[in-house]
């Protein structure tokens, strides 16, 4: 029962970081490798904010910080770096690389303020007005923030799912992932769609950044660089383009380090979960979920 | 990036020595100049040191905090005369974070003759590289922290930190005082020092002291989410658990703990120190032994902190303090051999090494010949509000 | 120079048809893109294969280049079966190809891009330092005769549209194919264009190169082929003497009358 | 000239390395094969290595241990290699990172044999720089073969369309293994050689952030050529000791610099040169086509005609 309640965490945890990196990976082709440092540096905000003005902010007020800052972030990285990566290249193959190798350019550069505002210290939002507890819930522990990001995730998963299914900007942004060629021929407006959907993906990475900053008690300057790996392993293993992909892979994930963690010994953690990636990948080349590119000449 | 959580890992390295017999490759390249010339003349008008430790990267505060340390010592020898007129001249490298960069500041410092000794890197495997590199070039390097194995096995290789695991074994007095029969540890197990601590140090200790060693949780430097392993931990509810992990994790551990409604005692390492702080009375009870804490009683760590907090505003780290110790050691050694030449200054360290001396770290020993710092440290617990020293 | 493009004989072939497809199916998911086709591709002459969008006429071209897997049906090149065999033997056996869009290396020249057809490997020359010069006259002899040799240090963004198509075929000739397979060579041309394109194709002919047309331009098929082959939802739906096949009811209705009455 | 040498003599071991490293993805990048298998090549070359020589009573030359290294690798690559011929692009990524972090745990749970998390030390050997140098040279040589002529045609058809290169009778399946068993050779190469420069080797040098390294080199220098790997392996080891000068603020300004890398230079600074060189010919070939307007009649008309249309196709 506890091994449940602490993998639903994880899988939430996990789903709230990798569903924005995943939204626009399958829908403007962008591989963001900066969204791990704009998760840091949101949560990081929200400390720094507390820090000067010697305020102890409320929790909603740290997770607002953590919202604002993390769309500000992505939606500049897009329009400062990405987008004119994506402008410039000349064709699929090519955007990616420049895409991955200037997101890991860009990561770097809030990791280094950090680092060198805090000394590479941990940061927490300690000083704030929110004390976590926890209660006996069926025999097992739960606390409040466990309680908070459950209701989070589930609230924002299903939001993203249904904006993207129903809503009318939310199928045209689904359009430009399939044939970004066609959207514009229906006079579709990548530009503004691909700053909304920027602006979600960081929201939702500085939420979970603000979140996580409470939930593991402290961050890092380097915090986001786990969980970036593991996002990528999770869209990859739902299949790109599939935001329930997302979250299934997101609580496969959680749910096998889980598992792993109460059953063996924890160092062989990280080799199992990749094993068990490659191998699905090994079944299913495109992924859980992932469209079967069918090539017609 | 995995890297470099791992680095920040790197600073608690600390480790038994085993003596692994290996040979060290010192070649017979060393240089002739200023550092390496004659004792005839004395010593000349400044002595130059060069430290190559983090100022930036993963494990900044460390290297920042010996770089302060450091700062104080020169300023102590220089304007209290110790070296005859003579001055130190220091002068910091970044090695941010990175084994490269260090390695490379070393060479550099090495092929500079004008250079007497270096104060090597904080974390084990920049100290790794940089070992055989003394070796070869004939320059004395000191470490702080830096434990791991094989570092002083290489001739030229000083340590003024004793190691983590050989003051260790006093928390078995504390736990023997409070009872416990059963300690169960949450680790880090891809860092060596703690894994040590975990799998062979406890066991040893809790043979002597009554307890055993149960479940021991295993967990790595990408480990972030500290709910399951903990939960793993205090299953069979023992009496102590042992927090043994670094940065951002030992507060995410005790956060776990905490949630958990664990009510036994909780050990831990020095890193525990600032995660404890800022929980604050939520953590009360927390113990562990250390080399240093600016609360001990002794008229070193009094001069030393009152220095510290009118140069730089709050108390005294223990990587300062290793970084004052490690300055001190070496002008120990100048002055002990009245010459500063690198073959003097190796000479003088393993002289006043073999011969022990006070510092901010309390009685220092040193074994392997003079080259490694032991001492007993003392065992400290944060009361809620502030850090106590239980034994002394 | 000329027999340079005549393919080497080989082997004496075991029947007279280049390519024989028969009952060939191919389908992806539950979908029947190809049913059951049946084509006889004869020595020497210029066999086409005409049908509107979707009627699975690229399908079928995929399937006898074996880049896609049939469901059903059996293939021979030569007189012999190729059902295992992979792509790349087959090209080297002789069977060369154009796409439906322009597929040159971007970062290559026009003489590069060609060249690639030329390295083969289906040397007939005795020494190696032989097939290389033999490589390198077949090679000027085709960009000689593909009216190229302006534009061979040019990469294929500084070319307009139809220059590109050129070096395509170009590219496919210089392999010395025994049969060529042309997935719809002069799509979006002009209509000169077109006709430099079926000149040249007749051209080849001349010279013994037996070829697959896949087009929908009418005209130009009824004009070029010898014997043409039409489709629809993945059958086909008459062979025969090209304007006799192009006047059947099931043709007229799958064309709904377009480009036939326009361009006649 | 030698004390310079002396002084900045691990930048100039870490730039031939780092070289090795880049050419460990860079070359099946050039195939078409998006594979960071190198760096678990990197591992198995330096682990195997530091176990040759730290096991054996006797010295060992540098040619068995690393010789050693580059084997295992190349075997294992050959059966990676086939295990995911079915992936491609970042899924084929993703699969081989998978496989490079395994090798890095393993290491680190490999007792006694790897050493566990401290890793090897006292890796001692007679290896010197030269041997270095000499093994890069030669890897560029045959890089330099692979990259001219009808393989390097093959090669750009195999990476950029590998449909169109089957139909030219290319057998890509067999480029993509050389792809593997390269990745291997260089990969392991520049693990066995550092840990003999470096005497150390622990699960920490084998990590993710190897790939970040080698990915940045590539890109900035340029992926099409070992020449890019040269240029970006250099850029990358000497920038950051320049920017020391900067102090705390050497890493953004590094990461900076990549993202204006990214970019302003998609095709790395290789990338620079090739179309400087390309523009060059291309005016070349402007002033000749005017020439012969000028000569020929109306044969030659037809071919500006032709010419014209192509410039308005471009100006589109």
């Amino acid at each position: 029962m506890q091994e449940l309640i602490n993998a639903v965490s994880l899988g939430c945890i996990y789903m709230l970081f990798a569903m924005g990196m995943s939204l626009v990976w399958g829908t403007l082709d962008v591989l963001n490798f900066a969204h791990g440092s704009i998760f840091m540096f949101s949560a990081f905000s929200g400390f720094y904010l507390m820090q000067e003005t010697g305020n102890s902010l409320p929790l909603a007020a740290l997770l607002l910080v953590g919202v604002v800052v993390g769309a500000l972030m992505s939606v500049l990285a897009y329009q400062l770096v990405l987008r004119p990566i994506l402008r410039r290249a000349k064709d699929k193959d090519s955007a990616e690389r420049q895409i991955l190798i200037g997101g890991i350019g860009l990561a770097g550069i809030p990791v280094a303020i950090v680092q060198i505002q805090t000394l590479s210290n941990p940061f927490s939002f300690r000083a704030g007005s929110f004390e976590v507890a926890s209660y006996d819930f069926l025999g097992a522990r739960i606390s409040n923030i466990q309680i908070v990001i459950w209701v989070v995730g589930v609230l924002l998963g299903t939001a993203v799912v249904l904006w993207l299914r129903r809503s009318r900007s939310g199928l045209a942004l689904r359009s430009i992932g399939v044939d970004s060629e066609v959207a514009s021929l229906m006079g579709i407006d990548q530009g503004r769609l691909g700053v909304a959907a920027m602006a979600v993906a960081g929201g939702m990475a500085g939420l979970s950044g603000a979140l996580l900053c409470v939930s593991f008690g402290a961050l890092t300057a380097e915090s986001g660089d786990v969980l970036l790996l593991k996002a990528f392993a999770i869209i990859i293993l739902g299949g790109v383009g599939s935001m329930l992909g997302t979250i299934i892979g997101a609580f496969f994930l959680a749910g096998a380090e889980t598992l792993l963690i109460a059953n063996t010994s924890g160092t062989w953690v990280d080799a199992v979960s990749f094993g068990l990636l490659f191998l699905v990948l090994l079944v299913r080349p495109q992924g859980i979920l992932g469209r079967q590119e069918v090539r017609r000449t | 990036m995995n890297k470099n959580l791992l680095r920040s890992a790197g600073i608690v390295g600390a480790t038994l020595m085993t003596a692994s017999g290996l040979a060290s490759c010192g070649g017979s390249g060393g240089g002739s100049a200023a550092a390496t010339g004659d004792c005839e003349s004395g010593l000349p008008d400044t002595i130059k040191i060069v430290t190559v430790k983090d100022q930036t990267g993963v494990a900044a505060y460390t290297g920042t905090e010996a770089w302060r340390g450091i700062q104080l010592a020169a300023d102590e020898i220089n304007s209290g005369d110790m070296l005859d007129g003579s001055k130190l001249e220091v002068e910091v490298k970044d090695t941010a974070g990175d084994v490269q960069t260090a390695a490379s500041h070393v060479t550099q410092a090495a092929a500079d003759s004008s250079v007497s000794a270096i104060l090597g890197p904080v974390l084990s495997d920049q100290a790794l590289a940089v070992a055989p590199i003394a070796g070869k070039s004939e320059v004395p390097v000191v470490y702080t922290q830096a434990g791991s194995e094989g570092i002083v096995d290489e001739d030229w290789n000083f340590r003024a930190t004793p190691p983590l695991v050989t003051y260790y074994p006093k928390i078995g007095q504390y736990l023997e005082k409070q009872g416990a029969t059963s300690v169960n540890t949450v680790f880090a197990a891809d860092i060596p020092t703690l894994e040590q601590l975990s799998h062979d140090v406890l066991p040893s200790v809790g043979e002597d002291s009554g307890f055993q060693v149960g479940e021991q949780v295993a967990t790595q430097s990408t480990t972030q989410d500290y709910a399951g392993p903990v939960n793993k931990a205090i299953a069979d509810d023992p009496d102590a658990l042992g927090l043994l992990m670094v940065g951002a994790q030992i507060s995410s551990a005790m956060q776990a703990v905490i949630q958990s409604g664990y009510q036994g005692e909780v050990v831990s390492y020095p890193n525990a120190a600032p995660a404890v702080a800022e929980i604050g009375k939520a953590a009360a009870g927390v113990t562990w032994p250390t080399n240093f804490d600016s609360s001990i009683d002794t008229p070193e760590v009094k001069a030393f902190d009152e220095a510290y907090t009118e140069a730089y505003d709050g108390t005294a780290t223990n990587y300062a303090a290793e970084g004052y110790d490690s300055l001190m050691w070496v002008a120990k050694a100048i002055e002990e051999e009245g010459c500063a030449t690198r073959d003097a200054i190796k000479t003088g360290l393993e002289k006043v090494g073999q011969a022990g001396f006070t510092g901010t770290q309390g009685e220092l020993t040193f074994e392997a010949n003079g080259h490694d710092a032991r001492s007993d440290g003392y065992v400290v617990q944060w009361d809620g509000e502030k850090i106590v020293v239980l034994e002394q | 120079m000329t027999q340079h493009t005549v393919p080497p004989t080989v082997a004496e072939p075991a029947s007279a048809l280049v390519l024989d497809a028969r009952d060939v199916a191919i389908h992806f998911g539950g979908v029947k893109a190809v049913d059951g086709v049946t084509m006889e591709i004869a020595e020497g002459k210029i066999f086409g294969l005409l049908g509107p969008n979707g009627s699975g006429k690229s399908t079928i071209l995929a399937g006898i280049t074996r880049l896609v897997p049939l469901k059903s049906g059996s293939l021979t090149f030569d007189g012999r079966p190729y059902d295992d065999v992979p792509t790349f033997k087959l090209a080297r056996w002789g069977m060369a190809r154009t796409f439906q869009t322009v597929r040159l290396l971007g970062d290559l020249t026009v003489e590069q891009n060609i060249l690639l057809g030329a390295d083969v490997g289906r040397s007939s020359g005795v020494s190696r330092r032989a097939a290389a010069t033999e490589r390198k006259e077949c090679v000027a002899d085709v960009i000689d005769r593909t009216g190229l040799a302006k534009f061979v240090k040019w990469t294929p963004s500084e070319l307009s549209y139809g220059v590109q198509r050129r070096v395509e075929i170009a590219r496919a000739i210089v392999m010395q194919p025994r049969l060529l397979l042309l997935d719809e060579p002069v799509a979006g041309m002009t209509k000169s264009e077109k006709l430099e394109i079926a000149a040249l194709l007749s051209d080849l002919r001349a010279q013994g190169l037996t070829q697959l047309l896949v087009e929908h331009d009418v005209q130009m098929m009824v004009d070029t082929c010898d014997h043409l082959y039409a489709m629809n939802f993945g059958k086909l739906i008459g062979e025969g003497v090209p304007a006799d096949v192009v006047k059947t009811p099931a043709v007229q209705e799958a064309y709904m009358g377009k480009g036939w009455r326009a361009d006649a | 000239m030698s004390a310079w040498y002396d002084a900045h003599l691990i930048l100039v071991q870490a730039t031939f390395i780092s070289f090795l490293v880049a050419l460990s993805i860079q070359f099946p990048m050039r195939m078409g094969v998006f594979s960071f298998a190198g760096v678990a090549n990197y591992a198995l070359g330096a682990y195997t290595a530091a176990i040759v020589v730290v096991r054996s009573d006797e010295i060992v030359s540098p040619v068995v241990s690393v010789g050693a290294g580059v084997l295992v690798a190349v075997v294992v690559s050959l059966i990676l290699a086939l295990i995911v011929r079915r992936l491609r692009g970042l899924y084929l990524a993703m699969a081989t990172i998978s496989v490079s972090l395994i090798v890095q745990v393993i290491a680190f749970n490999g007792g006694e044999l790897t050493g566990g998390a401290s890793g090897m030390f006292g890796v001692i050997s007679d290896l010197t720089i030269g041997s270095v140098i000499v093994v890069c040279v030669v890897a560029a040589g045959i890089l330099t073969w692979t990259e001219r002529g009808t393989l390097g045609r093959r090669i750009d058809a195999v990476r950029d369309d590998p449909e169109l290169a089957v139909s030219m009778g290319i057998n890509v399946n067999r480029y993509r293994l050389v792809a593997f068993v390269g990745s291997g050779v260089f990969g392991s190469l520049a693990g066995g050689l550092e840990v003999l420069l470096r005497s150390t080797i622990s699960p920490v040098n084998v990590g993710f952030s190897l790939v970040v390294t080698a990915l940045t080199i590539i890109i900035v220098g340029g992926y099409r050529s070992w020449v890019g790997a040269a240029i970006g392996a250099v850029i990358v080891t000497w920038l950051p000791f320049y920017l020391q000068a900067m102090e705390r603020y050497q890493q953004v300004i590094y990461g900076l610099f990549v993202v204006v890398a990214a970019i302003f230079v998609p095709g790395g600074l290789l990338g620079i040169a090739d179309q400087a060189r390309r523009r060059l010919v291309r005016r070349q070939l402007e002033h000749e086509d005017q020439e012969a307007a000028a000569e020929q009649d109306a044969g030659g008309a037809a071919v500006v005609d032709a010419v014209g249309a192509s410039r308005k196709e471009e100006a589109r």
